[in-house]
């Protein structure tokens, strides 16, 4: 089955998993030493850790698969802007903490309805790191999901807040559902799931977190896409490499 | 001394930890709340000179040890606050005092973190010094703060050797990385030596303190520990010493060091440290931007109480 | 004369003017298309441009003082921070728009003192430099003079802001009186003037301003160093080659 | 007709220059404060996407090249501003309008600079296109508009043949310089071909404004200048063609070439382009942000004319 594809594809795919998890885990990780409470400081830390974590395996297979001897870090950290293949949402700023927990949640409930499906993947290795992660997956959504409800559901002011968070970043949230040619080679050689089969599942279940948090969706159907093929990213993502890519790029060659 | 100073000095004396509910001195209780609340401030001011690096972490295996640390590091805060709390202070108050200026936090956080070698040297030279103090404070009389120091001191030994091993593939890395290396040893060698305060004859609290076991050893004895410790690991990096006064005194059989410049001391402490104004300015807005955050938070969980105390 | 003076701290010396501007030129850049009125950011471009004009000249000597082929360029991108030496102020994020205005003004009244010194300076070429880049710091000293006074003078918010920001750089501007050996043995070369010498008429400068600017210098005598030797930057210094330094980093050797 | 209105389009029609105290149509008036207006916020928010790349410059020329020309865009954005006012609005009501999303600026920039190919870009084939148009509007039946467009052109073309400068460097440069010069240029081309605005057809100003001479060249026309200029250069570059429809027709002697996705310049108007919210986010902010400067100015200037007053 999995013998049908081409490795590029595959490559491409696991690529953009492991963007997806690199560049979240990279601007959770801002947030090191500046949240409004204790608890959430080692929250955010915690999911950081587990994000960057799954990125070393997802990055790893991809250097694997690619077959060119890149290691994880080395797709990490030395390429440029247009060769990242992460979701737009990821690499949004920061925001405020409402803004960080939402979108934290919106991509939450993606991956724990994406990784259940990749445990049945043909491919026994990218079964077996969904497997990992989406343990870790199921803790992210049930804190973010219920921080969001808390938020949601809390002063007028921290509603408000919530509710511009979710209208900020609802539109890139349809970037996560829409299969392109790499996506659909993945999905018939078994190794993932079609992205819009997914999207029944992830409404139903942003959609019970976002009702308890008194949100309501946003209505146009505006999608903002361009990241997980790289054909548009925003300015942000530049600035954000700038800094993490930044000692590899200044002394390359070194061991850390 | 009254009946209850004598009982109270005499489980100090036979090493029975004084409990929660244990009557105690007041300014026992004053100057614990302040130290372990100082404790606490560290560990959560501590977690901005590591923030600084996070981003610039150089591999992604490096970056997930920095997290992890500066995870336990905000755990710490939390099991401080949590047995300063036990001596009748709220953690908002301390916040609160601690923003005021009215409480202090180590003075070797108001140092910038400058290379990536500042990074191991922080977990290396840093922890190092802090497992010194605490080693021997859990021996401190009050429990709490004792069986804190014992679960703290565990996870900060961890953070010491990974911070000595990252420092030691700078040392023995590319040209540049050795620099760096030396670099970081030497700007942060002398604060570490602030950490232990001043020296004996000048400790403000240091009497007192000793008699309650609050503290253990001088500040002193201390320091010269951390010394003949470390002189031997920065000889093993192969790295030049930071003070050309360290000497190995046969005779005493303790390595000869120069004191700090004690007047830098006492300007960091004042507020003129390299970084004092950025911390406080980012702990400051840290929290009251969490504030909305805080509230709601607090707001949902009243509603959910109320919810579920109408449902009974 | 200058010949007495040994290679070495004369390039020290002139990457202490050079990176003066390089630093302060890069921040005041930040504000590109977000001053508080059009005029504003026609005038910080304007400052900017100035500022980066110096560097050219000021690192440019450098390179050929060192004589080890480095150009301008090669000084501003390829060093990091430890090498830098500018003063600590400069490197300073640059706050709201009145923080940003206070520190162009203590550093052009720095300028224009020191400036007009230098064209005095035994090194012809120092001369040379210092005769363009002062009319520059003239006009420079005007404006940002000019607008302390009006924002001091201003409202009550705009007098408080401008009384943050005095207390807050105040601290920072003695560094640059503080001659160490490199300064003395360029002074005693006949290349530069003993920086303490300045400080009279500087003082006597910013003192007219800030009086009608009805602005208070703070009490307190503790002078942040660091900068000018190297010893101790900010962390913010950093942060900032990250992006000013990012594509000579990340592609070395390009022409652009 | 009325008198004054036919007396008006007779100027017009013998091209003699509408000036401020002229009676002049309501429409004409307002449209042209429509065009002036969002021509000068197209050259206020045009410094954005520049200045995303001004710290990033990566040589020191590189770097005082692109201030010296956002410094111009910002000087672009005064005199237009000035010229609108002659019409009886103020900058301030304008900056309003925009910030409210009544007026419009350029949707060539809510389109992102993603690397440094992109500043180059921005020069050659964003003010390129903007030139073509301009050009055409010295001609333009309103003469303060008509003598800011010469001023403005002379600039621009210097921007345009150093934006195509440091395009060619990195066309002629290594490996990964001409691959972010194929990126740019890729693209930027479609969405520069919009900067001319829907075709003649489905143009809503169009007839009128050609009345007028507010608008001297027809949408289409315009465009098909700008291709047929602009193609030779990037043949000459050595670069694919973005588009592959690009082909000469030997008949009627012009470049053949496909038209933009129309969907995506209407969303992109409506709000819905990559970086729309960006864009306007930091325009509002710096307007706020800058509402105590403004007020702090205007307070002192009031002091100065009232303490003149009292002087006299």
């Amino acid at each position: 089955m999995a013998g049908k594809l081409d490795n590029p594809s595959l490559f491409e795919f696991l690529l953009r998993m492991g963007d997806n998890t690199l560049i979240l885990g990279h601007r959770v990780s801002e947030w090191c030493g500046h949240a409004p409470v204790l608890e959430e400081d080692i929250a955010l830390a915690n999911t950081a850790l587990d994000l960057i974590g799954q990125t070393q395996m997802w990055l790893g297979l991809a250097g694997e698969v690619e077959g060119k001897g890149r290691s994880a870090d080395d797709l990490a950290f030395l390429r440029d802007a247009w060769d990242f293949r992460n979701a737009l949402m990821l690499e949004l700023p920061n925001g405020d903490f409402g803004q960080t927990l939402m979108r934290q949640f919106l991509f939450d409930a993606w991956q724990v309805v994406m990784l259940g499906r990749l445990m049945q993947s043909t491919d026994a290795r990218v079964a077996a790191i969904a497997a990992k992660a989406s343990k870790e997956a199921a803790y992210h959504v049930e804190r973010s999901g219920h921080t969001v409800v808390g938020l949601g559901d809390g002063t007028e002011e921290s509603h408000r807040r919530m509710q511009e968070a979710l209208d900020y970043l609802y539109p890139y949230v349809g970037e996560l559902f829409v299969s392109d040619a790499i996506d659909t080679a993945v999905a018939e050689a078994g190794i993932a799931p079609k992205l819009e089969t997914l999207r029944e599942e992830y409404d139903a279940l942003v959609g019970r977190v976002l009702s308890a948090a008194t949100l309501s969706i946003p209505g146009g159907s505006y999608v903002h896409q361009g990241g997980r093929d790289g054909r548009m990213h925003t300015e942000h993502l530049g600035h954000l490499l700038s800094s993490m890519q930044w000692l590899q790029r200044a002394y390359p060659g070194c061991e850390w | 001394m009254s009946d209850e100073e004598r009982e109270f000095q005499d489980k100090v004396d036979n090493d029975i930890k004084i409990e929660p509910r244990d009557w105690m001195p007041e300014d026992y209780r004053r100057t614990l709340i302040r130290q372990i609340g100082q404790h606490a401030h560290s560990e959560v001011v501590g977690q901005l000179p590591e923030g600084n690096w996070i981003t610039r972490a150089p591999t992604l295996e490096r970056k997930a040890i920095l997290l992890a640390k500066v995870q336990d590091e905000a755990g710490h805060g939390l099991y401080l606050y949590s047995a300063a709390e036990t001596l009748g202070v709220s953690r908002d108050e301390m916040i609160e005092l601690l923003h005021e200026g009215k409480m202090k936090y180590s003075s070797i956080f108001n140092y910038p973190t400058l290379n990536w070698a500042d990074i191991g040297a922080v977990g290396w030279l840093v922890d190092g010094a802090a497992i010194v103090n605490q080693v021997a404070l859990q021996r401190t009389s009050y429990g709490p703060y004792a069986r804190a120091m014992v679960r703290i001191c565990k996870e900060e030994s961890f953070h010491a050797r990974q911070g000595y091993d990252a420092f030691m593939k700078m040392a023995q890395g590319s040209k540049e990385q050795r620099r760096m290396a030396q670099d970081a040893l030497n700007r942060m060698w002398f604060p570490c030596l602030m950490m232990f305060g001043p020296s004996d004859a000048e400790s403000v609290h240091g009497e007192q303190s000793m008699a309650w076991k609050i503290k253990v050893k001088s500040n002193d004895e201390l320091r010269q520990q951390y010394v003949d410790q470390t002189i031997p690991q920065i000889d093993y990096l192969g790295l030049d010493r930071p003070d050309p006064g360290i000497e190995w005194n046969e005779e005493c059989e303790h390595y000869d060091f120069s004191m700090p410049d004690w007047k830098e001391f006492f300007d960091v402490i004042k507020g003129n440290g390299p970084c004092n104004r950025d911390r406080m300015r980012d702990r400051v807005a840290a929290w009251e931007d969490g504030q909305w955050v805080r509230d709601g938070l607090l707001a949902h969980a009243r509603k959910r109480a109320a919810q579920k105390v109408a449902a009974e």
